[in-house]
């Protein structure tokens, strides 16, 4: 009995659907556990350093539209966090009054509301006009 | 000796030539398409950039959460198992029926051979009207059933039947084995090679139907892969990256299944051999 | 022995029956709701939209909880295919949204229900429009369709190109936009593209004063000298390159991705073609892209219009429906979420001056849809719009893609067209 | 290869003892089973064949002798649209495009055997080539149109970028834009999709033909050639014939890659029959004048089958009279 059922666990047409739904199984274990839809990152001043109280805007952009998500301050060393974000898709940017903007950086996920650090950080720069 | 060692090698040399000017004309398009989908690029820019540029996934990921894929990933199986399922057993019966000599057979096959020449196209109207009249709106049912058997794979399965020895079908009717038993114990797993290309080609077309989900179906929810595409053509935004990530998951599992269904092709094959 | 023998045919009889059978209950056929009323809406390839239309459902279910409303999208060239079926089998959607003249064949073959009595009782409803787009949908003198949303043609131009070939700014007559197109065509650069469905391409005609038809949509009026030399500069512009082909046999993916690739001086193209080059063009902002009026301010509409089914079993409930619809609230909301102008004044106001603000570009592109509205043209109200069409556009290309001497295709097209007008 | 009627006349000789008249009852008894058995072995195709293609096709002949309008009660007139018809330029447009369409079944053919004799011979990454020459026949033709209308652009297309670099040509050729090459343009891009198609019908063939068959004859000494005349190819007469039938019937059904690349070329000039019905169907919203074209179509059809029936002697497929 054993080895039969080895044998019908070998074949093709049992072996891959099991291991598509074992794959499958995993990755939304995976999703499930890393979906607090935090959005963790730093932004630096024009002269490198981290910059308190710019506000950073999170937009949820689709293939039409991009719309507003969101506000958020810097902390004193910075770091600023989002924890609402629900979109695979968003766009952050930094900007302090009297200081400069940073350009429109780009976040693509892998699930939605997926946690996430960004690895640059956001440079606030004077903008020319 | 070594002549014919280096004629062969010179053969094999020249076929594996020819299949790759072949295999490269087969995969540039495909390569195209795999490029945009990874890389989302206008390919209209001159001059044509042969290697994608900072290729990502992420145009894959849109393509799931832009249209209900699960749930038309859900339909599109569930109607393609319905068609391979009825594909196999319908065809088989009328082609093991038709291997059998019996008044009217031509005039069959004369029928069969017209049916093949009603494109579809031409009968949308009518077909909804009857699926109406049988009350299959809508349903799986409706969606799978124009496509429960193939003339195509009929008489594939008909020119493998016929390659079967009469001496093993005579021998099993003095068994006693009823003619199901006969197409399941003996004829099928003879013709195993059909019975794969039955599987691959109902599935494709199945799968791939796009006219007759799109008429037949009115709750959004019963949709079927390919009519998540109008999504990708709207007028209105840019999905050029998404539209190619969308038509290589629609691609996926026909390849996938195919693959598998190769080893059928080889077995088919080997098992010739005791059929000699 | 009669009987053992007919039994065992029986039994195999019975065990496809029970296949058949399994596969019967297999069928999950919608559940039908009880003496509920219910509309339908289709419309013309906007599904991603589908957020704002599920608000319109359930703002109209406040109003009317006996009703329930489904919504239906089909994409342009399969729409018809599956309106007209629905229509034969009858069960028309309530409502269809058309784009185009689409709206003309169904309406003069008695299609579509006349809603001038509506718009006559309830003028407060006529007045949100603009008067010459609602008269769009205007067939013998009365009114089938509402503005859903709307465009006409202009002119982009690639600034850039422009510059390099030292022109200055867009043409303003038929010949300076042909010798500007033949300054920039170089290599695999061209000067000038167009779209070709719907009779976007006609300002070209209309510009130099070439009409498709007599006042009276009787005889065709276009073989005209004027007519030929139009053609034949069209024909040699396009030999000499300074024309791009596509702008003959490409539908919108190629000549809006060409010009997206920046290789094509001006295109003539509706606003929705904006929005599509935008998305595939990261050079395109207010300094590399010129927006214009063509030459004489003519243009053509393509407008989306949305009107009520003859077949519809609840018009009066339809009509509720479109009037809520084209309220100045929610055409705020289409129109801000896809940037499209609704022919609703108000909100066509509101959006221009929030646009100005946010997207200068794109208020500029929305801009030329609101400026010579009394310069439409190509909007004849045909009953047999498509067969004219089919008639005429054939030869345009025999002519623009030199198989045909001008004069000649333009003959040709006259014999046809005025054999489909007859019948 | 014994035909079934030998079959059955050998199994009633064995059962000699039992008296004449009676073998002969039985006799007629196992036929008229046999005839219920076949018939309800029919049954399923064949309902789906009636309520899907014949059902249409007798609602399409009805209607291509009437006057239909969507919205109004139709009338009969008789064979107003078959008049039409014979002054329809189109119509002929599309009928001898359509016929020049049938002219790539067998070049895909002659292609797909060469491909499936050199797969089907065993060399290494055989299944990799399998797989590579399959793969562009399940790809959604919406994907293969816009791909292959890039390809063939005049101006930034891979083809016109290749030809120029390497001098062959020196102006840019206007493939999908003139009225010469418009069709060609598609058939070759029709022939790349079809291929893989091909390609598995025929291998499916080429697997049924028993092996020994080709050790005997490698032992008499016969050269790769000529096996492959006396042994290959009759045994694959099925497969072929099959392909054939399909590529002519697909140039009367293969719709949507013209559709999608060139909606009739320019004016008409890559027309098919399909694309025309498809279009005075729904897009000039004449649905009588769609039918009587379908009518016209499959008559042509029906004709041209029998007569390449009649050319290849066996009957559909069926080989017995032959190997």
């Amino acid at each position: 009995m054993h080895a039969k059922f080895l044998r019908i666990l070998r074949h093709r047409f049992v072996a891959v659907p099991l291991l598509i739904g074992i794959a499958v199984i995993g990755w939304n274990a995976y999703v499930v556990t890393h979906n607090g839809g935090t959005v963790r990152g730093v932004v630096l001043g024009p002269d490198g350093r981290p910059l308190a109280g710019a506000t950073v805007t999170m937009m949820e952009q689709n293939f039409t539209t991009n719309s507003d998500r969101g506000k958020t301050m810097t902390r004193a060393d910075g770091a600023f966090e989002f924890t609402d974000n629900r979109s695979h898709n968003i766009q952050l940017r930094a900007e302090k009054p009297g200081v400069g903007r940073s350009d429109l950086v780009v976040v693509r996920l892998y699930f939605r509301a997926q946690d996430v650090t960004l690895r640059e950080p956001l440079r606030v720069a004077k903008h020319a006009g | 000796m070594i002549k014919k060692r280096t004629r062969q090698t010179w053969t094999h040399a020249s076929l594996h030539l020819a299949m790759l000017a072949v295999s490269f004309c087969m995969l540039l398009p495909f390569y195209w398409v795999l490029k945009t989908s990874l890389t989302g690029e206008n390919i209209f820019v001159y001059p044509p950039s042969i290697v994608p540029v900072h290729p990502h996934l992420f145009y894959y990921i849109d393509v799931w959460y832009y249209i209900p894929f699960p749930r038309y990933l859900l339909n599109s199986v569930v109607v393609s198992v319905l068609s391979i399922a009825a594909n196999v057993v319908f065809n088989a019966l009328a082609a093991y029926a038709l291997t059998r000599h019996f008044r009217g057979r031509g005039a069959v096959i004369t029928v069969l051979l017209s049916c093949m020449m009603i494109p579809f196209q031409t009968t949308i109207v009518p077909a909804y009207l009857i699926t109406a009249k049988l009350g299959l709106l809508d349903s799986y049912l409706g969606l799978a059933l124009p496509t429960f058997s193939t003339i195509v794979c009929i008489f594939v399965y008909k020119a493998s039947f016929e390659a079967v020895p009469r001496s093993l079908i005579d021998a099993a009717r003095i068994d006693g084995l009823s003619e199901l038993q006969i197409i399941r114990r003996i004829m099928l797993p003879l013709s195993t090679s059909a019975v794969a290309t039955n599987i691959v080609l109902s599935f494709i077309w199945s799968w791939n139907n796009f006219l007759w989900p799109l008429i037949v179906v009115r709750d959004p929810l019963m949709q079927t892969l390919p009519l998540g595409l109008s999504r990708f053509l709207s007028y209105h935004e840019n999905t050029t990256g998404a539209l190619y990530a969308f038509c290589i998951m629609v691609l996926a599992p026909g390849i996938l299944l195919f693959l598998m269904a190769q080893k059928e092709f080889i077995r088919g094959l080997t098992s010739g051999a005791t059929k000699g | 022995m009669a009987l053992r023998s007919v039994r065992r045919p029986l039994r195999v009889a019975g065990r496809i029956a029970v296949l058949a059978l399994s596969a019967m209950t297999l069928a999950l056929s919608a559940p039908v709701s009880a003496q509920q009323k219910k509309i339908s809406f289709l419309t013309w390839n906007i599904s991603d939209q589908e957020d704002l239309f599920k608000e319109w459902i359930a703002e109209f279910k406040k109003i009317r909880p006996d009703v329930d409303v489904e919504w239906l999208d089909k994409k342009g060239p399969e729409l018809p295919a599956f309106y007209q079926t629905q229509v034969i089998a009858g069960t028309p959607p309530d409502i269809i949204n058309t784009q185009g003249a689409l709206w003309l064949e169904y309406a003069a073959a008695g299609g579509l229900v006349d809603l001038t009595p509506y718009l006559d009782r309830e003028p407060a409803v006529r007045n949100r429009f603009n008067a010459d787009y609602l008269a769009q949908w205007k067939y013998n003198g009365r009114n089938y369709m509402l503005p859903f949303y709307i465009s006409k043609t202009l002119l982009f131009y690639n600034k850039t190109m422009f510059k390099d070939a030292g022109i200055a700014g867009p043409p303003q007559t038929f010949q300076q936009l042909l010798d500007d197109a033949a300054k920039m065509a170089k290599g695999e650069k061209t000067g000038f593209m167009t779209l070709n469905f719907d009779w976007l391409y006609w300002p070209l005609f209309r510009m130099n004063g070439v009409d498709l038809l007599t006042p009276d949509f009787r005889k065709a009026a276009f073989d005209t000298p004027e007519g030929v030399h139009v053609l034949d500069a069209l024909a040699k512009a396009t030999s000499n390159g300074s024309i791009n082909k596509t702008s003959w046999t490409g539908r919108w993916v190629e000549p809006n991705g060409a010009f997206a690739g920046g290789n094509v001086g001006m295109l003539l193209a509706h606003s929705p073609a904006f929005f599509f080059i935008r998305g595939q063009a990261p050079w395109v902002n207010a300094d590399t892209l010129g927006v214009a009026q063509a030459p004489g301010g003519w243009s053509t509409p393509n407008s989306h219009g949305l009107g009520i089914s003859k077949g519809s079993k609840n018009p009066d409930i339809a009509w509720q429906f479109l009037k809520m619809v084209t309220s100045e609230n929610w055409t705020e909301k289409l129109s801000a979420r896809r940037k499209v102008l609704t022919g609703n004044v108000a909100s066509d106001t509101k959006l221009l001056a929030q646009m100005k603000k946010d997207d200068p570009l794109a208020a500029a592109v929305l801009q030329t849809q609101v400026e010579d509205t009394d310069k439409l043209t190509g909007n004849w109200p045909l009953a047999n719009d498509s067969r004219v069409k089919e008639a005429f556009y054939p030869e345009i290309q025999n002519a623009v893609l030199g198989r045909k001497p001008a004069a000649e295709a333009l003959k040709d097209a006259e014999v046809k067209v005025n054999r489909v007008l007859a019948r | 290869m014994a035909t079934a009627a030998d079959f059955s006349a050998a199994s009633e000789a064995t059962s000699g003892a039992v008296g004449k008249h009676a073998r002969r009852a039985r006799a007629g008894a196992r036929r008229r089973r046999e005839m219920l058995l076949v018939w309800v072995f029919l049954l399923p195709s064949l309902a789906v064949f009636v309520l899907y293609r014949i059902l249409p096709l007798v609602w399409n002949a009805v209607l291509s002798a009437q006057q239909f309008s969507l919205f109004a009660p139709s009338q009969w007139i008789g064979l107003d649209h078959y008049r039409e018809m014979v002054d329809d330029p189109v119509f002929w447009t599309s009928l001898r495009n359509t016929l020049l369409f049938m002219a790539r079944a067998p070049v895909g053919i002659l292609l797909a055997l060469a491909i499936s004799l050199i797969v089907n011979a065993g060399i290494r990454g055989r299944d990799v080539y399998r797989t590579i020459v399959f793969l562009s026949y399940p790809l959604m033709t919406v994907a293969v149109g816009i791909i292959w209308r890039w390809m063939y652009d005049e101006k930034v297309g891979l083809f016109n970028y290749v030809l120029r670099s390497l001098h062959l040509i020196d102006a840019p050729l206007p493939f999908l834009q003139s009225f010469e090459l418009a069709l060609p343009s598609v058939l070759i891009a029709n022939v790349w999709q079809i291929l893989g198609f091909y390609m598995i019908i025929l291998l499916a063939g080429l697997q049924g033909i028993p092996q020994n068959l080709y050790e005997a004859a490698s032992i008499d000494g016969a050269s790769p050639r000529q096996q492959f005349l006396r042994i290959t190819l009759p045994l694959l007469r099925p497969s072929l014939f099959l392909a054939f039938v399909i590529g002519i019937m697909t140039s009367f059904t293969s719709f949507d890659l013209v559709y999608v690349m060139t909606q009739g070329g320019p004016s008409h000039q890559s027309e098919l029959l399909i694309t025309y019905i498809y279009k005075a169907a729904f897009e000039l919203s004449r649905i009588d004048y769609a039918a009587a074209l379908t009518i016209v179509q499959f008559a042509l059809l029906v004709t041209l089958t029998w007569a390449g029936n009649r050319l290849s002697g066996g009957d559909a497929g069926a080989v017995e009279s032959g190997a």
